[in-house]
């Protein structure tokens, strides 16, 4: 066990400090999902671009610094300390690009990882359907085949879309072969929002940003190059971006160590002195380090060549639940002001609670957990 | 001995019951978010007119000379619909407070402790409860608005140039458990919303080929809301009682109720959300409508931790 | 709304308190759940009974004090405060007796409520199986028809009866259709423990006191008159009594309000200025008023002639976890005295551990509470 | 960064594992609990045979020369058999703190705060850590027994005649924390064995036709424990490195290690009796050794309040 960090890796935390500390927004950035905060943010994310912080872990080809995933881990941790912008490009970048880099063809590598780093195009996640939510395998979505035009003809309504309305493209799952059942016969596909027959209709998240869309696809035609992984496929090739989402790319425990670290300021600043909160406060401070060190414990193996399991259900459940405490903790230090709407606990209180929803509900990661890592039968 | 509503207070509950279910319909919380007021059009006139508004002030006033005992189901109605008014602040505290005649048809708001107050705006009266208590005509105050989470209890500032009445401690504290025991009620009535209207969208709503609400995970959650208000409501009806016959534990009785009701109804709001999944978390569902008054109510006038602490100086300290 | 006592009733609590305070024995009796304290149990009901107040809400033909609902609650608030010794009784008292007063016939009901009543003769219940816990209605243990000598013939094994050993008589379910599935064709019979072919052996309950026994029966005869209610209809008997068990009988108010008294007073020895500890007080102390006032509110519809229903699921789960909330509060404060095995605190706990556990696991009892209170579907 | 152990402490480990898998078998743990001493035969011998219980011990001294990360696994590997013995009062606390050959061969307790010292009777020296500090001969001590809920855990209040050696403060605070981590570590290992032998048992035990191990309340509890566990063991693992390298913050991370271990294993105690049912609360079975274990060592060297408040007051007051 060596919990030190190497010179280069101490070299490179400090580069990512001081830049951050340069460029970081001070006063943050309007929220990022509304039309008018997204576009904002997209300046933020061509800075970053800009000075290669986009897509650190990327191939220098794509825009990224091939850093490791140690590297990765300092640089999402200096980012949450710095309290920078919320990454409004991550859905492509955390979760479409490791599988296109697992799956995709060179061609469709080239074609979409630079715009998708710069953010110059940007993606939402077409999995949910208004009868498929918990249950991502009764996709109902589907795409006829047009061999003629070779292609694909896409009809059907994704919902609950994160950002969909100022996306660019999306990556979703439809039925190609309507015979088989479940989560046989989907295949993962490309779509230019802009294709005709695509209508996006943004709605409220529970905060009332318009952070939802509908996606409606009517006979929207979409060429061979677009489908992603092969045909009939889409389930194992999502899977793999499902694991990402769950595991180490999207929830840093930087995160939830800045937010433990601006929680105990505001304990300081109201006094501190009360042994319940004292108790809550040092609570979520050893959870947000025990989710740092099972991330280190975790990154070790993977660096090893070790492949990630089931076990990234056991993070989501933890991530999930503490990121609710904390912010529980801070409202209720708020008093009667915890009602106010403008406070940023507030805010992140209501962000919290998509937490454990999202992602695969806390309740299916029980399942997961139980089933997968204890070995529990199904039925 | 008789835990009990007598057939009045049911009648009557049922009475306000059937008014709100007409004049308070979801549509009209959802368009209070964003109306100028932040009230319904019609159901504060309609409760006027029968007589609820001025039910605790006495009847020599005007009013029905009514006691906390008697109106303590309606509150838990306003809460069932999430009345978006003054219900509270005017019924049990200001128009008993000031017990005249324009009290009981005019609109008073109070806050306590707190020093935003909920709807000062359309307000004709404005009282304060906490470090200086006062009642003070809103036309003699300055209002700087401030945002709830729940855009329809439109908050304020008040600045007071006037020369407000002070009041003395025994009004202060009648005027306090009051409101204390209304926004019980109220959370308690949210609670059982929220309840009822996840148990519908389980039964309704299908995932892998059967109802959500046939899995465990599911029913164990709704079960202990279910529980939490099965006990808490008649610490809210004690508390009510024990206000009303003077009890010496009146005030822990009321602060149990609050700690209790507080509670179960932000337990309820959790489960609802988690149980709804994406659907409640969407903002043009009504779902949050009822989440965020129990945010807000259950932080208001001291909350479950803040009265629980009172609770244990009875208990402990005496 | 009346939340007073009447001036008969508030005489008979007098009565009873009067009477309690000169005979309970005030450095309480070894362990109900071992052989000895057992016998030293039996003394104690036996001066209950003398002065009339082992059964107060019954007959007085039977021994009773045909007390109210009211009453019976007064005295059960009145035997807690008085730390009273624990009635080794109740299983008979409260679980068979309201049974047999409902489907017994006369001859059972003079036959074995008077002995009940006095300790004479006491019973243990025979429900749990090894392969029939929370699944009751797997029960396998079976009753074959002997029609010439007018009765019949028991075989199988019943587990974790509690006092098993102790006891003189068992009431029990077993299969008399043997064709029939699950619930139907089970028959509720009454069984001397001395009767030939019955063997009894005790064993440790949590806290290594004899409070289980096995009582395997191998063709033990039982006439006819000893079966309650009608052959094969079992299960509707067994449910009445299932009902008061998780209802109104067997966990009065009273014992949880004097529990909340003792962990007060244990706060005060302790200085109780540790805010945390005062939460954990003040919600025990909640929740026990609760718990009375709900009781209240249930014996005032049961004495307008409601009848309870699946919401006696709801008062069990809810006296089960704030009786282990109790008692882990309470040895939070022992500090590390909280392991003496001595510490009447540590006795409770384990005994409050058995609560989420018996009479239908709280899991099952959520389970009612959903499907039968709320609605929801059962598969 | 690494953080992941040595094939060595790997290889350590699981010969230990080995070794308690022969020497510690359920039977055992429940022999010590009628036994004459509370402990097992042959499991003590083994151990100092492979040189396990001087593992702190310098060389110089008859020792291994190891450091906390090098026997951290080691003690929850006893935690996971309910090894009863004074392992962690001696391997971590008592032979380092002698550091003599004897030391390393003999048998040394502990107690930090409690007056009462388990296995005492057996021991050949005693240390007391608290507010008074000292390490006795048991031969100038005057025992008498007391009775912990964990029968094996044989507790004794001393009464010391002799003369015994101070302790000054660095030695008692090396020597508390090595055991409070110890601790931790044999919590997280009984955490690990009760829900091993949980998940067994709903796998077997089948009710209303199916295994009860396909129940989601069945199945949410078990996941709630392994995600405990899967959090508490790296805190663990952290504090041992921690005070291998002598880190400033070491006594944090310790406490930080004992609060999550503690939490998880009752965690693991409460969902596993539960799950067991009936079976479970039979003293027959046997469940309980593990679970009273849990319960005496939550509370032992500081509960998991206690700890948490250590580590508010490093972040919230310094």
């Amino acid at each position: 066990m060596d919990l030190t960090w190497s010179a280069d890796e101490q070299a490179f935390r400090a580069e990512a400090r001081a830049w951050l500390e340069t460029n970081v927004p001070p006063a943050g950035l309007a929220s990022g999902d509304t039309r008018e905060g997204f576009a904002r943010h997209l300046e933020w994310e061509r800075a970053l671009f800009d000075a290669r912080w986009a897509v650190v872990s990327w191939p220098q080809a794509y825009g990224g610094r091939d850093a490791s995933l140690w590297e990765w881990l300092i640089f999402e941790e200096e980012y949450s300390r710095a309290g920078a912008p919320q990454r409004v490009t991550q859905n492509g970048i955390f979760l479409l690009a490791p599988t296109l880099f697992e799956f995709g063809t060179p061609g469709q590598r080239d074609r979409f990882l630079p715009t998708m780093a710069s953010g110059e195009e940007t993606w939402c996640q077409g999995w949910s359907e208004p009868d498929a939510g918990s249950d991502l395998a009764a996709i109902s979505s589907r795409a006829v085949r047009d061999e003629l035009a070779g292609g694909w003809r896409l009809s059907g309504q994704k919902t609950w879309t994160t950002r969909g309305a100022f996306c660019t493209h999306l990556f979703g799952l439809y039925r190609t072969d309507s015979d088989a059942e479940r989560h046989r016969g989907l295949t993962y596909f490309l779509v230019p929002l802009d294709t005709p027959g695509v209508t996006v209709r943004g709605f409220g998240r529970l905060d009332g940003d318009e952070g939802f869309a509908d996606v409606f696809c009517d006979d929207v035609f979409v060429p061979d190059d677009l489908v992603l992984g092969e045909v009939d496929q889409g389930w194992k090739v999502a899977m793999a971006t499902t694991g990402s989402e769950r595991g180490l790319t999207l929830r840093s425990p930087g995160r939830f160590l800045a937010t433990t670290s601006r929680l105990v300021e505001l304990a300081r600043e109201r006094g501190a002195a009360d042994p319940l909160v004292r108790q809550r406060i040092a609570q979520g401070q050893i959870d947000a380090e025990a989710y740092q060190l099972q991330t280190l414990a975790t990154v070790t193996k993977l660096s090893a060549g070790e492949h990630p399991g089931a076990e990234s259900s056991l993070t989501k459940v933890f991530w999930s639940e503490l990121d609710v405490q904390l912010h529980e903790t801070a409202l209720g230090l708020a008093g009667h002001d915890a009602e106010l709407e403008d406070s940023p606990w507030m805010k992140g209180w209501q962000f919290a609670l998509s937490g454990p929803i999202y992602a695969g509900t806390n309740e299916i990661q029980r399942n997961v957990i139980a089933e997968r890592v204890l070995g529990l039968p199904r039925k | 001995m008789r835990f009990a509503f007598t057939e009045n207070q049911l009648a009557f509950r049922d009475a306000v019951h059937d008014l709100l279910a007409k004049e308070c319909p979801p549509s009209v919380v959802r368009d209070a978010w964003t109306n100028e007021t932040g009230r319904s059009s019609t159901a504060w006139t309609e409760l006027a007119k029968m007589g609820v508004l001025g039910a605790l002030v006495p009847e020599a006033q005007g009013g029905l000379g009514l006691s906390e005992i008697d109106v303590v189901l309606l509150a838990e109605e306003t809460g069932r619909v999430a009345l978006p008014e003054p219900f509270v602040e005017h019924m049990l505290v200001g128009a008993p407070l000031l017990a005249t005649e324009a009290a009981a048809s005019g609109i008073t708001t109070v806050t306590a402790g707190d020093p935003l107050v909920p709807y000062a705006d359309t307000a004709d009266t404005i009282v304060r409860l906490g470090h200086e208590s006062f009642v003070a005509d809103r036309d003699d105050s300055t209002l700087e608005a401030h945002r709830s989470v729940d855009h329809s209890r439109r908050l304020f500032s008040v600045e007071t140039s006037g020369s407000p009445r002070a009041l003395d401690a025994a009004e202060v504290s009648t005027a306090y458990w009051r409101g204390t025991l209304g926004f019980s009620a109220q959370l308690v009535g949210l609670g059982h919303h929220l309840l009822a209207t996840t148990v519908e969208y389980v039964v309704a709503r299908r995932q892998f080929g059967v109802p959500i609400g046939s899995f465990q995970a599911i029913k164990h959650k709704l079960a202990d809301v279910r529980i939490a208000l099965e006990f808490a409501a008649p610490l809210v009806y004690r508390a009510a009682y024990s206000l009303t016959v003077s009890d010496p534990a009146a005030r822990t009785h009321v602060a149990m109720a609050k700690a209790a009701s507080a509670d179960a109804a932000t337990l309820a709001a959790r489960h609802a959300l988690q149980c709804h999944g994406a659907m409640g978390y969407s903002f043009e569902y009504d779902l949050h409508l009822w989440i965020k008054r129990v945010w807000a109510l259950a932080a208001a006038w001291g909350d479950a931790t803040w009265h629980r602490e009172l609770v244990a100086r009875a208990i402990l300290d005496t």
